[in-house]
């Protein structure tokens, strides 16, 4: 009869914590954004479904071997743990998960064999997020099949809306400052580290707001991923109004003249000129760009037209669901119902409505110094959120003048900001290490 | 702490606003000089009624018809 | 011409024990019922092959670095092996690779280090075992890619047809008992998580049999993936007599109603209803079930098309090659030549006859209660064998009754044993646990 | 320790077969409920004739091109 | 301020080396070879990336964490190193370097964690090499691709080919006593393993040469891929100086019978065949030998074609893309910029116009013993180069007689001579092991 | 250590290029022994015109009357 009792013991329902519950909410609240409101489906789908299973209690999909150990109970394996990693005998659990998350990479693998000799497995979804994100591969394969889906044909035929995606950038770092000023105030907690990985939110590009924190703030990346994707979806609902009030009728109703015609040579010059720009200037923005540029090039060479499929779909659709499973390993309770996420989706969204003042203003201003006028509606599309800024950016433009085609114009800043945040991004890896390293 | 904290965070935003900036104005210059060059030396033959489109839609709209048609074709059998 | 010597001494011809030998004509014997006979063809061509791979002598491919060490016979690396693992010095070869395998993990690590210092490395197919199967990652992907294929519409339309499902996994727990009567008896010497492993087979689900018998059985994997795709493709000569020797012909005849036509919405929110039941009361199967409802939402929810394809295609036929290589560096003769694999062969497909049985049996009981009489054939569809149990059911009811279509009746059965047997996997691991951890 | 062994056997039985069929038995609860609430509130239009929708203007085309086709086709052979 | 400053000395502009810069060269150059010469694209766009990548100053994509640790100049870092490795307090970073290569794993795992604690991460490429390259599977992947990929029906018409694809090989072995040579006459410091990895340049296969130098010589793995890999680009260059010299009109004109028409059942049995005859004479090409019939037993068995054409598409295209990166990852100028470069550059030329040379020889002896001639002109095609060798027998065959088609008749050589350096590769990596090991 | 290591070399070498002529020897035996046994014990019924059954010919001749559509319709504009 014990079995029956272990059963029972081990069954969700005895051990489901009220956060677990939450969470589980929360995850089938994703799930329906995904499919019912078409929000990022590709990533929220995965995304939510991996935060369900990373709240299942009993199941540690989400936890290492030595954390499973030490959630376990089972008092011998936490006298040893706590000896291995110098805590007092009677530390609280929470305690020892804070130690061993704190111990050196030596101890760390010491508790691993530990907990591996007394039978625990590494959790599948903490397997998952090693491989895929806490390598940096998932990440930075996205962007290479990214950059293979990426024209650059409008940019290249009006490089000047390349000052567009970077003036939209003004929203990652005003929400670094938001960050670092409720901090100062005492609202918040938040390190300059969770700072610059909460201003990325900014940057409107899931990859590299998932490769940000997962180098500076892992613990907030589930937050991060949520915000970043969220409001990607919410760019409908979020830009016009702002648009709307920084522009006049007549701005709106400005006509730009029709694109030239961009050569092949062109196209297949431009990712390499960024990886040449990036290893004279930029270092620490060349994991990011470099595959960025690396797909595009196989897009527009011509020659490997193969593995330029291969990019564009099996492979970044298997790292997709991967990569999703894992960010939902992030959501597990302890690090989402925290009031930091509120701090997150509050600053994301400003980040949001800043990222895409600044790109209008900025277009307002190309137009002062330039007799070529810009329709100020495109600037926004800065932000990055590809193709559904620039949509918004067409969508106001045949709302102010039914012959005013905005969607080409508008791809220009759109790709833009992802070079744009692609920088901010590797710039900001560089302070903030130096800063705390 | 909180002032050092204050501090780095002007720090980033200045420096990093005056980064992205600086990288997207050389990369302005660069493709400038980058497309003159092309132009200049590399002529294309005619810019080529926007190849990608027709064929590849018109081929797609064909591709629905056939479907449509096949689809038909079984029923009446 | 000391390395003529050698090569001699590397060749083949020279080391091929006879053991090697049958096991090489084994995987012959896989490759010709998978090509000629269309056994299971998608997993059994791998497994056959590798079989043969991990069988070539001094190739080695299926021995880790510290292995292939003792192996090479190499007398230094003999003295510090023997010393590392606590041996004495003049122990046997087998005595030293039973003490590897038993050794604590950082024992294991230092003999890892101690084989690469000496220029040894893992086995090819030593390393896809490991990233695929030990990792549990293949199994998880492939049940995935099973539920993005597996449509749940028959079983909705008619959820009577669960217990089926759940009837006919009685195949397993038969088979568990008569694992451990054998053992009683003296006759074979299966520990309860051998059993357990063993007992999975009538689970009729390839990937389940290999994820349980990964975690309780390692050593015995190579013989119950045999033996599990082995009977799959036997079904439609195991199932027949066992069905009509339970059934009357006037049972046979009968015809059941259509199947009414189940909504989007239903199919949607049934992934989702499973997982929740999981998180509530199952936690143990969350791995298993949770990644089937997670291909099986991919599919249905209509948002995530291209995962929902990559999922069905590249992405399982990728893990499939390598699962298969892999349990074929099980097929390694001083593993499956050994009396426990003929034991395993005979439960296996005593587990399948039962199975069927109880399937059909429950069907029967199910009429009693029921005035919309359900066709005692589909019963045995439930021992899953995805979708060859239910052409079983529906060729035996035409038989019967030319006007008797029972294929998508016999189809919620079929999908229904999926789940049961995921759910016994769920189960059993967890009481195995209990019982040896 | 035979004993034991038989014993373990047997609870992984009498609890393994429960639990299976207590799952499944929720399922079936779960399900019957939620079919029952979906047909309820989200009754669907119809059961939808293939949705692949066939304008009579189409279909004319549609045949004119086939019959090209096959007229094509006959000739050829 | 000092944040500017951490900033400027990040920049690339400061620290890039001239090495560097000209490595960055190098990789445009291969680029423009593969993009406008059509080199080898599928492969020389990867690695010519790749290697523009890893020579990026300051970003030290292509080092481990340890070594980036060592690059830091962290005085701290260093202190602790050097102790760690246990060379002088003041040694140079070289110095360092070298020690930390040849340090025992142990050692190395130490030094891994060590940087880690303090902050430094694996490089990108350097993760990718890890896992694609030194574990062996990228290659062995790639070779499996190419078996299912290849048609032996034209060998099977005529199995005497096989000959001529052995007789090839003399260009891998003349080539090892070429670079032994230059090494006894004090020109170059190549020792037996180096020796080795640059004569399977003379291979013609990109997958064996790289499996072959990531397992002999993995410092020269970046020089060897490039010169196999660009030469196989200029066969058409090469080869037929050599194969005019060599043939006289009238045997240049020799009409081949057209091929019998070879049987399923051939095609099936011929892939295990072979791999019976590695298992009894060969063991040590199993790994390759072993895949490349895996994936044509696949191809032609006729029950698993979805995981043939998976591994001929999704499977071999991301294989590819990881595969070329990495092997750019060892473009870092230290190792390129390196007088052995030249050396091998010089050797694997000479490599290929052997080969090519007793291919021709081979076949032209074939003719003194038998009536039914052969044309020499297929002998060049022995070196594999699949499938530019045997299109460059075809063409030559035209020039001396337009009826003589000779393409089918040059693929039986063609996929031999693939055979017969996946031979030579076995065999020189057992018998280097035994002498050096 | 240069005579050994030309020694190595050699010996590479020589053994090398006989394993590699003894390994194809044996593999051009093996093989005309295979093909030998096959042919005389399975012969094929005929070169086999392509032995894909009905549904796929089927579907073959579809995709030509479906090919003369196109070409068709793209005459006609
Ligand atoms: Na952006
Ligand atoms: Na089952
Ligand atoms: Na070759």
């Amino acid at each position: 009869m014990d079995n029956l009792l272990n059963l029972w013991l081990a069954s969700g329902a005895y051990k489901m914590a009220s956060g677990q519950f939450i969470m589980i909410l929360v995850g089938l609240g994703l799930l329906f954004l995904a499919i019912r409101k078409n929000f990022e489906p590709l990533l929220l789908v995965p995304i939510g479904f991996g935060g369900i299973l990373a709240n299942i209690p009993g199941a540690n999909l989400a936890l290492s071997a030595a954390e499973t150990a030490l959630v376990s109970g089972d008092p011998e394996i936490l006298r040893q743990m706590a000896q291995l990693l110098g805590t007092a005998a009677g530390d609280s659990l929470y305690a020892l998960k804070e130690a061993l998350g704190n111990a050196p990479a030596a101890v760390q693998a010491r508790a691993a064999e530990l907990a591996t000799d007394a039978g625990f497995n590494n959790g599948m979804l903490y397997n998952f997020y090693n491989v895929a994100i806490a390598s940096g591969v998932a990440p930075l394969v996205i962007f290479m099949g990214v950059g293979a889906m990426t024209d650059f044909g409008p940019l290249l035929a009006n490089p000047r809306t390349l000052f567009l995606g970077a003036a939209a950038q003004f929203g990652i770092f005003a929400t670094v400052l938001g960050a670092v000023g409720l901090s100062a105030a005492g609202i918040m907690d938040f390190s300059i580290a969770d700072a610059a990985a909460i201003g990325i939110i900014g940057g409107a590009d899931g990859p590299t707001a998932i490769y940000v924190s997962s180098l500076l703030a892992p613990d907030l990346l589930g937050a991060i991923a949520v915000a970043a994707y969220s409001y990607m979806a919410l760019v409908p609902l979020i830009q016009p109004p702002i648009m709307r009030a920084l522009t006049t009728p007549e701005e709106r109703r400005i006509e730009m003249v029709q694109l030239r015609h961009v050569s092949k040579r062109e196209k297949i010059t431009f990712p390499l000129l960024i990886l040449i720009l990036v290893a004279l200037f930029l270092p620490d923005a060349a994991p990011l760009l470099g595959m960025f540029c690396f797909g595009n090039l196989m897009r527009e060479c011509g020659v490997v037209a193969r593995l330029s499929d291969t990019a564009q779909n099996a492979l970044i659709n298997i790292t997709t669901i991967f990569l999703g499973l894992s960010v939902g390993s992030k959501l597990a309770a302890d690090k989402f119902l925290d009031p930091k996420t509120l701090g997150i989706l509050a600053l994301g969204i400003i980040a949001f409505a800043i990222g895409t003042a600044t790109g209008v203003l900025m277009a307002k201003l190309l137009n002062v110094f330039s007799s070529h006028k810009v329709n100020p509606l495109i600037g926004s599309a800065g932000v990055s959120a590809v193709p559904m800024a620039a949509r918004v950016s067409n969508k106001l433009g045949l709302e102010a003048n039914p012959q005013n085609f905005l969607l080409m114009h508008a791809m220009g800043p759109n790709v833009a900001g992802v070079i744009g945040s692609a920088v901010a991004a590797g710039v900001m890896i560089t302070m903030v290490r130096a800063m705390t390293g | 702490m909180e002032e050092t904290l204050l501090q780095q965070g002007l720090d980033i935003t200045l420096f990093g606003m005056g980064i992205v900036f600086t990288f997207l104005l050389l990369l302005v210059i660069g493709t400038s000089i980058m497309s003159r060059i092309i132009i200049r030396n590399f002529p294309e033959a005619e810019p080529a009624a926007p190849a990608a489109s027709s064929p590849a839609a018109d081929d797609a709209r064909l591709r629905a018809i056939i479907k449509a048609a096949i689809d038909q074709h079984r029923k009446r059998r």
